[in-house]
């Protein structure tokens, strides 16, 4: 096993003192580069994705790869990784040329990667999916005791304390996303890859994230980050590739860049500067609810949540990983079958719980798991975004093309959808643009309640501004919104109050001046406190900044 | 990975509400085959006269030890997400196979033969799924069609049997209730270890779960898939020459529609048609649950004819996967 | 499984391969109707054509029902059984008339499609085997309604349904032409296809993007028991007997062979209507030429299966399943 | 399959026909060539056929949708009512290791004495095995078992079906003079039935009727749907087949809705002669569209009993009984169909 055989590598200590970690950095800064990729192009049906690009990473140092939804990020990784071929360009490793034909072949020549959507196996244990492939054995068979003791404790510095038995799918996505981090890097690689890790973690995992990442450099392992989050970029990486339509734009050093720059590079324009937020008026409270939640109880995950959403509202969901804030949105929607609890819209109680009922009462739930939940991805982009408004674009049951296209053409440019054509397949869109279409699915349906899991996740800067400049637009139409975000800063600036869960049970709400980051966090801190089980959490978080 | 690492805890404070009796539902839930199996013996015993008798639980096992094999190499080909519909067709050949050899050759022909036919027909359909990627259902349905074209070949369009000889070793292997239940046993065992216990049984499990994930793992993805077909038409030639050794000749007609029957005990056993879910456990539940209620069905209702025989039949596969859709309900989400 | 396909398929490929990929089963067809016409000139014959359209139909109507089926990533067993239902009812009251007894027909295998569906849907029982189960208990009731034996039909219309022409073409063949373009019109023109595609591509998207699944996959197992007993009459009408222990066996592998050698492929999220003819067509030109020529059953079954796995591997589009 | 189906018999019709001319034997094999098998020779306990506790096993290898296996099992039954004593009874539905199974069982069951109508002729080992531990007597009716009669089984009793292709090969020559270009439809693959059918009439062929030419020889697994495909498609092939051997009623009852489509009248143009004698195809042979239908008794009843009473009695069962199958021509098929005498 790579961890046995390394005691003190990053999976032993993942969190170095600071001044080793910069004191290798420096040392390593002039060292030869541990994979150079020269000319990369690769084109798909006749789309460039990537267009002469050129990616050198060094040992011990962090670099950032960041553009645009659709600049080309995740397909890079591809190609260096093995997943697809290269068209032009040559990869040299540690300087001998190499052409990784499966991810398995870069697995073995020191290239670890974690792919932008978590890419584990649901129904298996989580020790199974940590172990997968290169599973401890005794005598020839696996030793599943040894697999599981394993799996727990290296679990446990990364803030998942869990039963490793369970199926990997029991666990929230923020969860998924640290074991899929954890088994990249307990191979002991060369490179490792990590596209868009964070975009399901909060705060507490993003730091142990950072963590992994500095032990990782310390040992002088090259790094390649992808994030659409500017504040990560800055804290963590070293230096920087700029990709636009398939082009590097840029390369060089980060610190220099200012972030204006940098969002500069990115867009090829400079973005707006930030909206002001629209004063909304505080919505009357003993006005009717747009939606009025009451008792919503999931047996083990939900304990009796309930909350008004007024019109022109925008509440927050905020909590930790697994406190339950995506299993009350798909109560609420009628996805997940609730113990008990009702549901009203504009005070007319949903009597029959189901998607297909919350939808046509305006009630419509964007899920955080796209892949799984959100795309249907051999359908066209024309066709998944009027999916749920067929009905209302059709005649007699019969589809009307003209109906159909206008709506379309108007979402595809309101959200800036970036695809080769209305009749690309959705599953070939980049992850952002994806979301984009998600987005469209549920406008064109003109709903009265929208609630958005994770709305951001994997959307880059300018679209992020975009989404965010759109919620606002959306309530000050009317709309009431529910927003659950990861990102604390997020969290705060798009609501106008934040109901913080924990454990399934709503613990505290957020109101007027207490809207902050810091007193979210404070919330959220607080709460770890008292309790039996609660100590168990704060050894965790021991466990993880140690 | 420091030596002294803390002790996992259980479970995840969410899960700590779980109470015994729900622990117990959900045990019985994961092992819904074998809790029906149970109940239906219980019941079976106390009034079906005679079922618990030796001779006819001999009977049972005895006659179907062989066949019941076929599930086997299936719930590794289901794990993956794959389907192999050839298995009736390549148990008959293997009798036939092994009759021939056994008359020509001898015993150790009787046995290889058929597993070295098994083995390269099975090859033949990996290479097809996992390189060529055409698709399982199609790929072992012309299997099922080939594999019996071959044997009514070697046969003379069938009209040709091959008689194990009498005095031949090879039929010792078939003889008596309980070699052939000792042999599906012990095979059944190694199919357990195979699957829960080596790097080839996860990769297994892990493609039928998600197969780009497995891909993206760096998984010898094709390898396994291929060799997983391998395995099921081998153990089918397999336990259609140990058939043939019971049964003491090749016959030509036999394991028509034995496929069907094997994936449902498969599917009855728990596990997924998609894959990435399934034990051997449940396909061993899977197997006897079946036979038992093929045996009370021909106990009860024989004599008002074929017809009455069939429906009684539908209808109670009917019943059972619909309880154990209805006892899974709960375990799953959505 | 997963939605993506893996790494090899996602490699770029030469356009001329895709293209032959898509219209691989024409082109197949096309070849093989070349040979069977080179080794036969007799082939073309309009009494042969028409004997190959009459044999088609049924396995046609069927294969239509079982691509629905297929595409919301179904499969469905029970069709032979049902048209042994239409077997069984046939003769019970074709003293009615044509009409009533083609309509109890038809009711029975809604029926029937609607049982299995609701098992697919409600219980949500794997459709292999919630479909085999209705294959076992529905032939053995079909024997229970009218008696196992095969009964000699008599009634003019339905013997004229089953073996008489319209310019030529066999009626059966006009019927299940007409079934093929509601067909198509239902997959690629109404609401109603674009939900059964997203169904089978992504049922859990489909229900949270508020779609009527449950209702989808009903719809679509009754279509196909409809389908089927449309067949069952057909069937019934050509042989001018009804045997319900027998008929339609077998019927449900030769419909999906069908389906899957048109590029319908088995992991749902996509229903090609045409394909579906022609693979139909493929099949029956490939029975037609090895019974001509006199091939012995064993050569016949190797050189259909090595045709089956030629055809689909020269048409599908992604291999899973 | 033994016989394919089609027939409007059913249970109805099955009724059991125990007249004298339906259970006469033809021929004990050895007529008088020595002792017949007794229950002191085989080993067995005396037992009375007569006593209502008397359990007798009735294993049948196919589904009784087919007439011949309804009219067979009715017989037994029929008879077994009438001796008085207790019959148990299972189906295997076409399947070798079921059948091995359900004999067991019978076995388990308290059966003393089995009646096993094979679903193969190799392949019962276990169960005779099995029946002859236990000293329970097996007689096997219309299929034949391997091993040796009076130690392993009792005896065989059944249609010679070598013999009944004979004389459809004797019928067809007569209709064609001798002249004819032959489609056969065979039956399942791998049937003994359908083996024995097939090297009967070509045999005869060869050996008497050099002109009579075999021009196509396909499978339609004695099915008539497919009995009517087949021929379809062979008449289309080879528009001068002036004559069919159907290997059993059901495919020959195809061919003519066949013929029939492809505008030939059957019985003027081609002629056909098939086996089984069901009803449906009896009546076409008064109708003029076959030639002959060779009956394949299915009434094992009577003669099974009587067998078994000989057996426990001093008289012995000789190892192979051929029991007597009809033939329907012209001549006299309209006057069996009044008699009744058809199933
Ligand atoms: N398999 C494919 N087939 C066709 N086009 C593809 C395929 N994969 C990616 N593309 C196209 O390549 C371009 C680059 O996509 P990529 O996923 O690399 O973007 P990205 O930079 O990772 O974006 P994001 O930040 O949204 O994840 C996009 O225009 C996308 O539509
Ligand atoms: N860090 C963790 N440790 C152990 N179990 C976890 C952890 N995170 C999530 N889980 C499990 O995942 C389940 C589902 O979480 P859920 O998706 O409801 O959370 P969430 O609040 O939506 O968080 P997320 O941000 O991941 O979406 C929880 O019941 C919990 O059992
Ligand atoms: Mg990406
Ligand atoms: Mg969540």
């Amino acid at each position: 096993m790579a961890q046995a055989e390394r005691p003190d590598g990053p999976a032993g200590a993942p969190a170095p003192t600071e001044p080793a970690a910069a004191e290798s950095a420096v040392a390593l800064a002039a060292a030869a580069p541990v994979l150079a990729a020269r000319g990369i192009g690769k084109s798909f049906a006749g789309v460039h994705a990537l267009r002469d690009v050129d990616l050198t990473l060094r040992p011990g140092r962090v670099h950032a790869l960041v553009g645009e939804n659709g600049a080309g990020k995740s397909t890079l990784i591809k190609v260096l990784t093995g997943v697809h071929r290269l068209d032009t360009g040559r990869i040299e490793l540690a300087g001998r040329e190499r052409e990784f034909r499966t991810p398995l072949e870069a697995q073995r020549a020191g290239v670890s990667t974690v792919y932008q959507e978590v890419n584990l196996v649901p129904m298996m244990s989580v020790a199974r999916n940590l172990h997968l492939g290169r599973e401890p054995r005794r005598r020839g068979l696996l030793d599943l005791r040894r697999m599981h003791r394993e799996a727990a404790a290296l679990l446990l510095r990364y803030g998942v304390d869990t039963d490793v038995t369970r199926p990997l799918r029991e666990l929230g996505l923020g969860a998924q996303q640290m074991v899929a981090l954890a088994r990249a890097v307990q191979v002991e690689a060369r490179v490792v890859v990590m596209d868009e890790p964070t975009s399901s973690l909060e705060p507490r995992e993003v730091d142990t994230l950072f963590s992994v990442v500095r032990d990782l450099t310390a040992h002088g392992t090259a790094v390649v980050y992808v994030s659409h989050r500017m504040d990560e970029l800055y804290a963590l990486c070293d230096d920087v590739t700029v990709l636009r339509d398939g082009r590097a734009v840029h390369t060089g050093e980060l610190a220099p860049l200012a972030r204006r720059d940098l969002v500069g590079l990115m867009l090829g324009r400079t973005l707006l500067a930030a909206r002001e937020r629209a004063a909304r008026q505080v919505p009357d409270p003993g006005a009717r609810p747009a939606l009025r939640a009451r008792g919503l109880s999931v047996r083990h995950r939900v304990h009796g949540v309930g909350f008004d959403l007024h019109r022109g509202e925008v509440l927050g969901l905020g909590g930790l990983l697994g406190s339950g804030r995506s299993e009350t949105a798909k109560a609420v929607v009628g996805a997940l079958g609730a113990d008990a609890g009702t549901v009203e819209v504009d005070g007319r109680r949903l009597a029959r719980r189901s998607p297909a009922a919350a939808v046509r009462a305006g009630v419509v739930l964007l899920p955080e798991d796209r892949k799984a939940e959100g795309i249907v991805p051999g359908l066209s982009v024309r066709e998944n975004i009027v999916l749920a408004a067929l009905p209302r674009l059709s005649r007699a049951g019969m589809v009307s093309r003209a109906r159909q296209d206008a709506v379309v053409e108007t979402f595809m440019a309101r959200l800036r959808i970036k695809a080769a054509s209305p009749d690309q397949k959705v599953a070939d869109l980049s992850g952002g643009n994806q979301q984009k279409v998600l987005l469209a699915r549920w406008l064109c349906l003109a709903p009265k309640v929208l609630l958005l899991d994770e709305p951001t996740r994997g959307i880059d800067v300018g679209a992020r501004a975009e989404v965010r400049a759109l919620i606002d637009e959306l309530a000050a139409d009317g709309l009431g919104v529910l927003l659950i975000s990861s990102d604390p800063e997020e969290l705060t600036a798009g609501a106008d109050r934040v109901l913080v869960l924990k454990d399934g049970a709503p613990v505290d709400e957020l109101t007027g001046d207490r809207v902050t980051p810091d007193d979210l966090l404070a919330a959220l801190a607080h709460e770890t406190r008292p309790g039996a089980g609660d100590e168990k959490t704060d050894d965790e978080k021991n466990g993880a900044r140690r | 990975m420091t030596p002294t690492a803390p002790a996992p805890t259980a479970t995840a404070p969410a899960l700590g509400a779980e109470t015994a009796a729900e622990r117990l539902a959900a045990r019985i839930q994961r092992h819904g085959a074998l809790t029906v199996l149970a109940l239906l013996v219980l019941l079976a015993s106390v009034f079906s006269p005679g079922f618990a008798s030796t001779d006819n639980l001999g009977a049972i096992l005895g006659n179907n030890a062989f066949v019941w094999l076929l599930a086997l190499g299936l719930t590794f080909v289901i794990l993956t997400g794959g389907i192999d519909l050839s298995v009736g067709s390549m148990y008959a050949l293997g009798g036939v196979l092994a009759a021939w050899a056994a008359e020509r050759y001898g015993t150790w022909a009787a046995l290889l033969l058929p597993l070295a036919v098994g083995a390269g027909w099975g090859c033949v359909h990996g290479l097809l799924i996992a390189r060529a990627r055409t698709a399982p259902f199609i790929v072992t349905l012309a299997g099922l069609l080939g594999a019996r074209g071959l044997l009514q070949l070697i046969t003379d369009e069938g009209a040709d049997t091959h008689l194990v000889p009498r005095g031949s070793a090879f039929r010792a292997l078939g003889e008596g209730t309980w070699t052939p239940v000792l042999i599906s046993a012990a095979l059944f065992g190694l199919g357990a270890l195979l699957l829960t216990r080596t790097r080839f049984g996860a990769t297994t499990t892990a493609i039928g779960g998600n197969e780009h994930a497995a891909t993206l793992m760096g998984l010898p993805v094709a390898r396994t898939k291929a060799l997983v077909y391998v395995l099921s038409a081998t153990l089918a030639c397999a336990a259609g020459a140990l058939g043939g050794a019971r049964l003491g000749s090749g016959v030509t007609t036999v394991g028509v529609g034995y496929e069907l029957t094997a994936i449902a005990a498969v599917v009855i056993g728990g596990t997924l048609l998609t894959g990435g879910s399934g034990s051997v456990g449940g396909t061993v539940a899977g197997v006897l649950l079946l036979s038992v209620v093929h045996n009370l069905i021909d106990r009860s209702a024989s004599q008002y004819g074929s017809a009455v025989t069939d429906t009684v039949n539908g209808g109670f596969l009917a019943a059972v996967v619909l309880a154990q859709a209805l006892l899974n309900r709960g375990r799953r989400d959505e | 499984m997963s939605v993506l396909a893996p790494a090899g398929v996602l490699r770029g490929r030469a356009p001329a391969l895709r293209l032959l990929r898509r219209y691989g089963v024409y082109l197949a067809l096309g070849v093989l109707f070349l040979a069977a016409v080179l080794l036969d000139a007799g082939f073309l014959s309009a009494g042969n054509v028409r004997i190959q359209l009459f044999q088609v139909a049924p396995t046609l109507l069927v294969a239509l029902g079982m691509a629905l089926v297929i595409g919301t990533e179904g499969i469905d067993l029970s069709v032979g059984a049902v048209i042994a239902l239409a077997a069984a009812v046939i003769p019970l009251y074709i003293g009615w008339g044509l009409p009533v007894a083609l309509l109890v027909a038809v009711a029975l295998g809604a029926l029937g499609g609607l049982a299995g569906g609701a098992m697919v849907a409600f219980a949500r029982v794997q459709p292999i085997v919630a479909t085999l189960a209705l294959m076992i208990g529905l032939r053995g009731l079909a024997s229970l309604v009218n008696g196992a034996s095969a009964k000699p039909v008599t009634d003019r219309a339905l013997l004229t349904l089953g073996s008489d022409a319209f310019l030529g073409v066999p009626l059966t063949a006009w019927l299940a032409a007409a079934c093929v373009a509601l067909t198509a019109v239902l997959v690629h023109r109404t609401t109603f296809g674009r939900q059964l595609v997203a169904v089978g591509d992504n049922r859990r998207a489909a229900r949270l993007a508020g779609l009527p699944v449950r209702r989808v996959l009903l719809t679509v197992y009754l279509l196909s028991g409809v389908l089927a007993a449309l067949a069952g009459a057909v069937i019934v009408g050509h042989g001018a007997e009804a045997d319900p222990a027998n008929q339609g066996r077998n019927i449900e592998l030769d419909a999906i062979t069908a389906v899957v050698v048109g590029g319908t492929p088995l992991a749902g999220g996509s229903v090609r209507v045409l394909g579906t003819v022609a693979g139909a067509l493929f099949m029956q030109l490939t029975a037609a030429v090895l019974t001509q020529h006199d091939v012995p059953a064993s050569l016949t079954k190797i050189v259909e299966a090595v045709v089956i796995c030629a055809a689909v591997y020269a048409s599908q589009e992604r291999g899973t399943r | 399959t033994n016989q394919g189906d089609g027939g409007p018999s059913g249970h109805s019709a099955a009724a059991p026909d125990n007249t004298a001319a339906a259970q006469q034997v033809v021929a004990p094999s050895a007529s008088a060539a020595g002792p017949g098998c007794t229950a002191d020779a085989y080993g067995a306990p005396k037992l009375d056929l007569t006593d209502g506790r008397t359990v007798v096993g009735f294993s049948q290898s196919e589904s009784t949708s087919n007439p011949f296996r309804a009219a067979e099992t009715a017989s037994i039954e029929a008879e077994a009512k009438k001796l008085g004593v207790k019959l148990i009874e299972r189906n295997a539905n076409a399947d070798v290791n079921a059948q091995n199974a359900q004999i067991q069982d019978l076995i388990a069951q308290g059966a003393q004495v089995l009646i096993v109508a094979p679903e193969n002729s190799d392949g019962l080992g276990p169960a005779l095995a099995a029946a002859k531990a236990k000293k329970i007597p097996v007689l096997t009716i219309d299929r034949s078992v391997g091993g040796a009669a009076c130690s392993d089984f009792v005896a065989f009793i059944g249609s010679d079906f070598h013999g009944q292709a004979e004389i459809a090969a004797d019928d067809l020559a007569a209709a064609t003079g001798g002249q004819a270009h032959v489609a056969v439809l065979q039956g399942t693959p791998g049937n003994n039935v359908s083996a024995d059918r097939t090297k009967g009439f070509t045999d005869r062929l060869a050996a008497k009727y050099p002109n009579m030419r075999v021009v196509a020889a396909q499978t339609a697994n004695f099915d008539q749907t497919e009995g009517q495909k087949v021929m379809e498609q062979l008449l289309q092939a080879h528009p001068d087949i002036n004559a069919v051997y159907a290997e059993n009623d059901g495919m020959a009852l195809g061919a003519i809705q066949a013929m029939r489509s492809a505008g030939k009248t059957p019985g003027k143009d081609i002629k056909i002669v098939s086996i089984d004698g069901i009803r449906q195809a009896v009546q076409g042979v008064v109708d003029g569209q076959l030639v002959a239908d060779i009956e394949t008794n299915p009434r094992f009843g009577p003669l099974a009993f009587q067998s078994l009473k000989d057996f426990y009695g001093t008289a012995g069962v000789q190892p192979k009984v051929i029991i007597k199958d009809g033939h329907f021509g012209a001549d006299n098929a309209k006057q069996a169909l009044d008699q009744g005498l058809v199933y």
